[in-house]
């Protein structure tokens, strides 16, 4: 657990560094600060279940055994990463590893996990899907439409509402007039709890009881993790609507030093063996950093991928070879 | 068009239906959509439904009346009053190898689910490699005075959406077979029924026979040597009225082409019709600007110009949504009598 | 009060002859049994509010003054029709009675009406907006968006949840599996009250309390009037699939019943007395459903109504009277 | 394409720049519709503006900076995640009298309020004699690597929708002088600005003249004779660009036609010059199956067809989503030499 936050943590901070280096394609929305609810829910999961990031969860990706050198592919938008630079980001689904990737449109992806679940069940598999829902995301029609269906059909599913505080540059009681947001889960008549979002083993705990819950056919349950969005919505926002205060606070606990603080306080882990995991993250990174470099962009003609089964999408007739040639050849009357 | 001619016209229609060996039965477009997924169903486990009131009360056009006892609710599943979770559902359903179908009440209450189905549904295989088989139907056009929202034709808002299959049966046959393969398909289909055939068509359709029509190929429902109709759903018995009227009234041969599935569209079968022909007149349900024709006329530029005779044309309807009141509706609707007209004018040309 | 109660119940009745006479045209979903709940809600507003029905609230149109006449000419399709048959039902406007049509999808209604709310609060006027909304059609996404809109901007606006216990043919529990319908509010933050929606003068009180409330700038307010619909979804709709005794116990508990007995056992009105009442109902549906009848259906050009302001729909090019000597003419090169 | 050209290309495009009597102002696309906002906003107190971010942050772009601490919360209203309620809120306000402006953070995110614009607002006018003057706008557009979901182009999703005007501007004058006429059109205007011009086009633009451009006029934006390309938004410049070359290179001159407005569509300035040119080349951003240009298409057979001395032809992106990374991106969207090379192949024709 400790070793994917740090690999979350480490793998951000690289980003960050490429993107200011131009690597990154795009921009970053990166989920520093986050990293004990999206770890400590991805880690309640067992082999088969299937999870939806929204769009900073990173840690839970890396947690569910997503490849470091993957995402950075992804990231740099290389030929070999899992879309081929044909998306950008978290936006994969993979099913041999039980990820499904959600778009750009906030909330779809509740909905389409639900069709997951769904086929858990026809199946007969006791498995059970977990997906994120920020407190704006929350906000759309789509997670509303996905979570009552969800509820109303006990379907295994755990949702994580982080609550951070933000979307984007909107504070998240210009969201939603709620006074905790635990009282989302009232509305569909599903079992819901609060968390310390920073607090992994918290975190951990309470995903826990609710997939052990959503696996036993006993339906959805809704988590509130309160934690902070750290960083500015993207790479590009300085974030200078958030009060330095309210930054600060949040800072002094931070999810990682809390749980390292907590490791070695309890006796199960000491600062050495802490650093020696960090310092093995640190080099695979950097190793996954520098072959990532060295990998080759997309070939332009990979923009041909099918969009159905079998399609050939052709080369633009203004790009054929023959193009001049072709002049009166093709629509001329015999 | 009146009723009993949409009848005889449809049975008539297909050469296929006296040739069958076996037995026939007579089976209406409500009944061939409702047998396909039955069929589906009963043969391929990974097959269900789901959408709002197809289970107990069987879908507001009792097409699924039956089905909820038969298969379960494991697999007829009404849900809530939500689109965009529904196709959602279908979607991740389809992730995981079933083959859902997805209703519509109504097909203009495909407009909630617009996002799902154009930016998740569509483009999935493109972002990820991962198909999402499913089908997702329902009831669309004019004719039975249902007002603007329960009356439209969509096909245009998706026109344009690359990862998408399109289809809209006008015979009995079609609707069935479209709808098997549709369902088998790996990719989303979109499939229009038009609520005014439902009951108005009647075919004798062969018992033994496994009914599957390929997605992409249209059908020549009419052949003809002077004008090509290019058309699709309920427009199709218009085409066809039309052209019995030019025959006898004019003894010009206008030649149907129906074109069964909207994207991929059969591209070569109308340019093979129009370089014969050298005429092509467009006819849809839907409003003129910004239509489907303009694909088609697009095509046919591209590939026949030469053999034009006389400039493409289009017969559509209004370009205002659909009116309540019958005289309303009717004017406009495209008339059999447009059709006439505007093939009279590009046979004069 | 009493009065509209009739006049709906009645105008109702009217119509389902009418549509079994062939008169109406399309369908028709009617609300009997639900009179108590839009008649006592629409009742609480003031002049200069605003109220949006959902799909059979005739008793609320009514109750805010538009002429039943008005209504059998839309039902009947007529030219004189407030939407000169270009759309039906209560799929109208009207700004001069306060009146938002709602659209076909569901739900669409509460969002515009909130700008109706939204244009009251910027112009600096205390008016109100009520508005329906079914139990099927809270699980739109538009309905979440809406209310949660409308919640946060603290709108001057109520929402009935008329809880019915059915939409269409799918039961309220398969709409969603809240075990009370006023748990919606929660996920809103908006005060909530339960009604009993066959009980006039108790939706009439608590929504008058929740439009003060609205009116004094304190926002939305729910409530749920717990109550029955007593017809099929659509008079096609035999609803073969609702229990008798279901429909028994509520048929027992019919609002106009009640609140007749009430208006007799309290001594505020005398049977002799509501009797003319409704025998003067009776009389004016009887002259309103003849002066419909004898109204003229729309000339077919009134389908060429401009979409926007000042746009001539043309004739189509098949039907102008020049169609065949223009043959040649608009095309041909000079 | 590269940056440098699209800027001197538009400092060098429009005559009426150089005319300005009084000073003049370097704008960029974006301050453009900055301006024209503000100036609404200024002169009439009925115009408001409500979106994601669009207060505090100033929207993603940064084009409404400031707006709140000028106009207040109560006319610059940041919303919650629900375009749905976002345009609904726009409606219903609308039908009171004031101008709404609703911002769509991206404009793919137009399609959750798909059913609200396609059903409500376009057809509210229609069915019930109610207007409903609202302006929804939104960045839209390829090339600037954003992926699937931040770059599209969302015209033809409307294209078929009566009761809907459609803006594309390509300018920084038309950025304005369109936005300013969209906001005080009576009937819902869809304004599609294009991100990657925000800040690459840059015109000197006159400080005390009020710039208004009317809906439903297209700009020629340069004249010729020997070929018409019909285009709009960023393509403009690639067209351009592409006459320029062809000019130079092969002593052919090209006419461009920028649309500006897309419906309603200015089809005599498009037929006019079809007929002394004699080709069309039709050129958009979005995919090509479905597209706008099929309409464009439609129309010019319709009306200038004896004039037609070569197919109408397009040039169009791939029939896929907007792939991410920047050499697929690059493929997917037409370029400059593909124009080139259309424009010749149709001038040998
Ligand atoms: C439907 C839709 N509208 C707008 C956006 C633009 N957008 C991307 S992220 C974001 C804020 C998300 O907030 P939240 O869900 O709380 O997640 P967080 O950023 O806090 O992780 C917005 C508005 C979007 N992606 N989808
Ligand atoms: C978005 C959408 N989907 C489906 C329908 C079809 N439909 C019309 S009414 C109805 C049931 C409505 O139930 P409810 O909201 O509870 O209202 P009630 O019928 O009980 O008055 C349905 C499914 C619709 N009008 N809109
Ligand atoms: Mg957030
Ligand atoms: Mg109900």
């Amino acid at each position: 657990m400790f070793r994917f936050l740090v690999l979350s943590r480490g793998l951000e901070e690289r980003l960050e560094d490429l993107l200011k280096q131009g690597q990154v394609v795009g921009d970053l929305y990166d989920g520093r600060g986050q990293e004990a609810t999206v770890v400590g829910s991805a880690f309640a999961l067992e082999e088969g279940d299937w999870l939806a990031p929204s769009l900073r969860e990173m840690g839970a990706l890396l947690t569910r055994g997503l490849d470091p050198r993957m995402l950075l592919l992804q990231y740099l938008a290389r030929e070999g990463s899992p879309s081929a630079g044909r998306d950008k980001a978290h936006h994969l689904t993979m099913p041999h590893l039980g990820l499904l990737g959600p778009i750009g449109p906030l909330g779809a992806h509740l909905c389409v996990l639900n069709g997951v679940a769904l086929a858990f069940r026809m199946r007969g598999e006791r498995r059970v899907c977990l997906t994120y829902l920020g407190d704006g995301a929350s906000r759309t029609g789509a997670a509303h439409e996905g979570l009552n269906l969800a509820a109303v059909q006990r379907l295994p599913l755990v949702v994580i509402l982080i609550h951070n505080r933000w979307a984007f540059a909107t504070r998240s009681d210009q969201q939603a007039a709620v006074a905790d947001w635990i009282d989302v889960a009232a509305a569909y008549g599903v079992p819901a709890a609060s968390v310390d979002g920073n607090d992994v083993l918290h975190v951990y705990d309470e995903t826990r009881r609710a997939v052990d819950r959503a696996r036993r056919g006993e339906g959805v349950t809704l988590i509130v993790a309160e934690t902070y969005r750290m960083r500015g919505h993207a790479q590009h926002d300085a974030q200078e609507y958030v009060p330095e205060e309210e930054l600060h606070e949040w800072r002094a606990r931070d999810p990682i030093d809390l749980f390292e603080r907590y490791l070695i306080d309890s006796g199960f882990e000491s600062r050495p063996s802490l650093a020696v995991v960090k310092e093995a993250v640190r080099r695979e990174l950097a190793a996954a950093v520098e072959e990532a470099l060295s990998a080759p962009m997309p070939e332009p003609e990979g923009a041909r991928f099918g969009t159905v089964e079998g399609e050939e999408i052709p080369v633009p007739w203004t790009r054929r070879e023959a193009v001049y040639e072709d002049v009166h050849q093709p629509t001329l009357r015999p | 068009m009146n009723d009993s001619t949409v009848e005889s016209v449809a049975q008539n229609r297909s050469p296929e239906d006296q040739e069958a060996e076996g037995g026939t039965k007579e089976t209406t477009y409500l009944e061939a959509i409702r047998e396909a997924m039955w069929e589906e169903m009963t043969t391929d486990p990974t097959v269900f439904l789901l959408g709002e009131d197809v289970g107990t009360y069987g879908g507001a056009f009792k097409i699924t009346e039956g089905f909820l006892d038969e298969f379960g609710p494991e697999r007829i599943i009404d849900t809530p009053i939500s689109e965009a979770a529904i196709v959602g559902a279908a979607i991740g359903a389809a992730h995981m190898g079933f083959k859902p179908i997805a209703e519509m009440q109504f097909i203009d209450f495909i407009a909630p689910a617009f996002d799902m189905i154009v930016n998740f549904a569509a483009k999935v295989r493109y972002r990820t490699g991962v198909g999402a088989p499913l089908v997702i139907r329902g009831p669309c056009g004019g004719g039975a005075h249902a007002g603007p929202f329960h009356s439209q034709n969509v096909e245009s808002y998706f026109a344009n959406v690359a990862g998408l299959k399109m289809v809209a049966p006008a015979t009995a046959r079609d609707a069935k077979g479209l709808l098997r393969a549709a369902i088998r398909d790996p990719d989303p289909v979109l499939y229009f029924e038009h609520k005014y055939l439902y009951r108005r068509i009647k075919e004798q359709l062969p018992i033994d026979e496994e009914i599957i029509v390929p997605l992409g190929s249209a059908r020549t429902h009419r052949p003809g040597s002077d004008l090509t109709i290019v058309t699709y759903g309920a427009m199709v018995y218009k085409a066809d009225e039309a052209a019995s009227r030019i025959s006898e009234e004019d003894g010009a041969e206008l030649e149907v082409v129906d074109l069964r599935t909207l994207r991929p569209l059969d591209t070569s079968t109308i340019v093979e019709s129009v370089k014969r022909t050298g005429r092509v007149l467009i006819v849809h349900e839907a409003p003129r600007f910004g239509g489907f024709a303009g694909e088609i006329a697009s095509q046919i530029c591209e590939e026949a110009f030469e053999w034009l005779d006389a400039p493409i044309r289009r017969v559509t309807a209004l370009d205002t949504p659909v009116p309540f009141s019958p005289p309303l509706e009717e004017y406009y609707l495209p008339q059999t009598a447009d059709i006439v007209d505007a093939a009279r004018w590009m046979l004069a040309y």
